[in-house]
């Protein structure tokens, strides 16, 4: 295989941004969600 | 994508305190397994790019072509998401309601993460395939860059501790500048100097392979489905945060008119 | 609407001529910047005189985001932007007397910078007609940008750093426009100058018209 | 008749801060009508709403005739602030600026003459930059180029507040002036020995809510009937 140097570099710079800006969304969604109540967060509710 | 019809069932344990939903566990591991099987696709399927020229030598992109399976779904992803805060940042402007505003911010925000791995992986590209870093007479280039730089400096404005609807009534209006701008830009690049090293329309022109061509397809498509995942969760942390600040409001509001002495609690904003 | 114009736009340049922040503080400035170019360049007469045009709208763009920002914060030193809003003075007369002050400001620099390009740098002008037609219509492009973006910033508390992270980008089209257009009008290189000019008209247009819309939608919060 | 200024409910958030928190108010045309209450009250934002450069949060409210929800540019045309900071720029001279601000309301220059008489803004003063007057004679240069607007409802927030003699007596002429003219008079200020004269309406404004009249309202002759209420809140 050629230029593993350049694939690895590319690959991993994309997953790596990504993964560590869906964990930092995800912990803030999480702690900010603590702070509301629950009739206040819709998406979680059961249907009515 | 209203958070109306992303509703999940509601377990018995009561509402776990995170931004997911049935609708975004399902984008999640959608996303997850799409992009195994296009790991697998681009590195063990996918063949190097070769030719071989009538005086029998062998050229092309060898390996390096596998970097189009992040470097384009990333560009693509880059322009819906500011296509989208373009969209939003109109509809606001309109009717004037936070839910727009919301989305704009979440998708500028996933914009300028996509625009600036665009323009990493693309220099990574660049360098093995036109033997560059960077190239200033391509006009995709200059223009995503100018671009990307236009939506860090929206997102600063958004940043700023300031009223909230005149801060989105600021930002709306960046936002609609700079895709105006875009345009302008990639007019002007293009006169002065169109030298461009991007393949001009390789998928019309079917000189790519079938096996890369699909796996590109398929690129796109488990990229829309993470992007669809950011955008849930990003606008639900929007949503979130905008409900604190309207609790911390009430909470304001309660205790100035105890200051006056109205003792009948307020039951939240009239 | 153009009397009110004229009268923000005489009150704006009024208060330049009396403060001389313009003269005193703006233009050296700039002179100083295309002067370090020239130590940054070695010297090299040859390269100057290539690039002289380049050199020269950078200088002309890092100014304007003086005297963008000076004229918001003229009018938000002491109140006096409230009382514009309470005179009901029409937006779009605001905008236009506010970016036409500027152009004016930009031009009377564009002409002191030249001056200074063509003594430090050697350089000898072509076309005089180009010259004087693409240096206006950059100046009103850059003018009518910076206010709108100036306006979209002022009273953020954070102006100072904001502008220049937001307008630059935006103006850069102007940026390649007006070099390419003084490229041509000093013989450096054999550019489409007047092809470059109706970008520069074009750009100009287009920010006079979008800021004159959305400046009233700007300006109705507080 | 309308009333002047009419709120229902009003709440103005200054960022998270709820300056006014529910406010109800009712002043008729060609009241004089006092703002009494400690500072941070929310005065000063009650005055800002009134002249249309605050926003109402929640809650409704019209002045001069205007909803201050959606026709804020009207009511701003018709009001005149005097607040903290003069309006003025330091680099023109005090005759330049009342000149500008006549021109902006499209007053004339016998408008300008006038106004500069009035408040003693006359000779060498009217030639001297901003920048070079005392804190009264700023404060009179401003109060001129308000004068010159002729405006329905004069909003005066502390208009005493650190001034001389002979300002604080101009200020006082001015507000005299006013009502005589027909105007409302909307003023917030400390100083209640130097209106009391002119027998104001008290109203006493605590954590952002009007409390009340005080002394009791001396029925007002015009207040607007509850038939224009309906009609107005539809």
């Amino acid at each position: 295989m050629t230029h593993v140097g350049y694939l690895i570099a590319g690959w991993s710079i994309s997953v790596a941004a990504v993964v560590a800006y869906a964990g930092w969304v995800l912990v803030r969604g999480r702690s900010l969600s603590r702070r509301v109540p629950e009739n206040r967060r819709r998406w979680m509710m059961p249907d009515d | 994508m209203t958070t109306a019809t992303t509703e999940s069932t509601g377990s018995s344990e009561g509402i776990p305190a995170t931004t997911s939903s049935k609708a975004t566990k399902v984008l999640g591991w959608l996303t997850l397994g799409g992009f195994a099987v296009l790991v697998a696709l681009a590195f063990a399927w996918v063949p190097e790019d070769t030719r071989i020229t009538e005086q029998g030598d062998v050229v092309g992109q060898f390996d390096a072509v596998r970097l189009m399976f992040v470097h384009v779904p990333s560009a693509i992803l880059a322009y819906t998401g500011f296509g989208l805060t373009f969209l939003a940042s109109l509809a606001y402007l309109r009717w004037r309601t936070d839910w727009w505003d919301m989305m704009a911010h979440a998708s500028a925000e996933i914009g300028v993460l996509f625009g600036v791995l665009t323009l990493v992986t693309g220099s990574i590209w660049g360098r093995p395939t036109w033997q560059t870093w960077w190239e200033w007479g391509d006009v995709r280039l200059v223009t995503t860059l100018v671009m990307v730089l236009v939506f860090i400096g929206y997102l600063a404005v958004r940043r700023i501790p300031a009223d909230v609807a005149v801060k989105a009534r600021r930002s709306a209006v960046i936002a609609l500048v700079g895709a105006v701008n875009i345009v302008i830009v990639n007019r002007s690049v293009d006169w002065w100097e169109n030298r461009t090293l991007h393949q001009q329309s390789t998928l019309i022109a079917r000189k790519i392979r079938d096996e890369t061509l699909f796996t590109l397809s398929f690129s796109f498509a488990v990229g829309m489905v993470l992007f669809a995942w950011l955008l849930l969760h990003r606008f639900r942390t929007a949503y979130l945060q905008s409900q604190i600040e309207e609790l911390e409001v009430n909470e304001a509001l309660a205790e100035r008119r105890a200051e006056a002495g109205i003792d009948e609690s307020p039951g939240g904003r009239p | 609407m153009f009397r009110d114009a004229w009268l923000i736009a005489g009150k704006d340049l009024r208060i330049e001529m009396r403060s001389r922040v313009g003269l005193n503080q703006i233009v050296p400035f700039a002179v100083t910047v295309l002067v370090l170019f020239a130590f940054a360049l070695d010297t090299d007469q040859e390269a100057l005189r290539t690039y002289a045009p380049g050199l020269f709208w950078v200088t002309v763009l890092l100014a304007s985001l003086l005297a963008i920002g000076r004229s918001f914060a003229v009018d938000l030193a002491d109140g006096a932007a409230d009382r514009l809003l309470l005179s009901g003075i029409d937006p779009i007369s605001v905008f236009g007397g506010k970016a036409a002050a500027i152009a004016v400001q930009l031009v009377v620099l564009e002409v002191l910078l030249g001056a200074g390009v063509v003594l430090l740098f050697d350089v000898t002008v072509h076309r005089y007609g180009l010259l004087v037609c693409a240096g206006l219509a950059a100046a009103a492009g850059v003018a009518t940008a910076g206010t709108l973006y100036g306006a979209l910033v002022a009273g953020l508390g954070v102006r100072e750093t904001l502008l220049p992270l937001l307008l630059l980008p935006v103006v850069a089209p102007v940026l390649i426009g007006a070099t390419r257009a003084f490229q041509d009008a000093f013989g450096v290189a054999g550019a489409e100058g007047w092809a470059w000019l109706g970008l520069l008209a074009g750009f100009a247009a287009i920010y006079g018209v979008f800021g004159a819309l959305s400046y009233g939608a700007l300006l109705e919060e507080a | 008749m309308e009333s002047a200024v009419r709120l229902r409910a009003a709440v103005t958030l200054l960022g998270r801060f709820p300056a006014l928190a529910g406010v109800d108010l009712d002043i008729s045309p060609g009241e004089i009508v006092l703002l009494k209450g400690p500072n941070g009250a929310g005065k000063t934002t009650l005055l800002r709403l009134c002249a249309g450069l605050c926003t109402l949060s929640t809650g409704q409210g019209w002045v001069l005739g205007h909803d201050l929800s959606s026709e804020r540019r009207m009511v701003r045309r018709r009001v005149a602030l005097l607040g903290h900071r003069t309006g003025l720029y330091d680099d023109l001279t005090v005759a330049e600026n009342v000149g500008f601000w006549a021109r902006a309301a499209g007053a004339g220059r016998q408008d300008v003459d006038e106004a500069m008489e009035r408040l003693s803004l006359t000779g060498r003063l009217a030639d001297t930059r901003v920048a070079r007057l005392s804190a009264g004679q700023r404060r009179r240069a401003s109060i001129a180029s308000l004068v010159v607007r002729r405006p329905e409802l004069w909003l005066l927030d502390e208009p005493h507040a650190g001034l001389d003699q002979q300002t604080r007596d101009t200020v006082d002429a001015l507000v005299r002036g006013a009502a005589a003219a027909g105007a409302t008079v909307v003023l917030a200020t400390h100083e209640l020995e130097r209106i009391a004269v002119l027998e104001p309406r008290v109203v006493s404004v605590v954590g952002g809510v009007v409390r009340g009249d005080d002394p009791p309202d001396s029925q007002s002759p015009n207040s607007p009937s509850d038939a224009e209420d309906d009609r107005r809140v539809s």
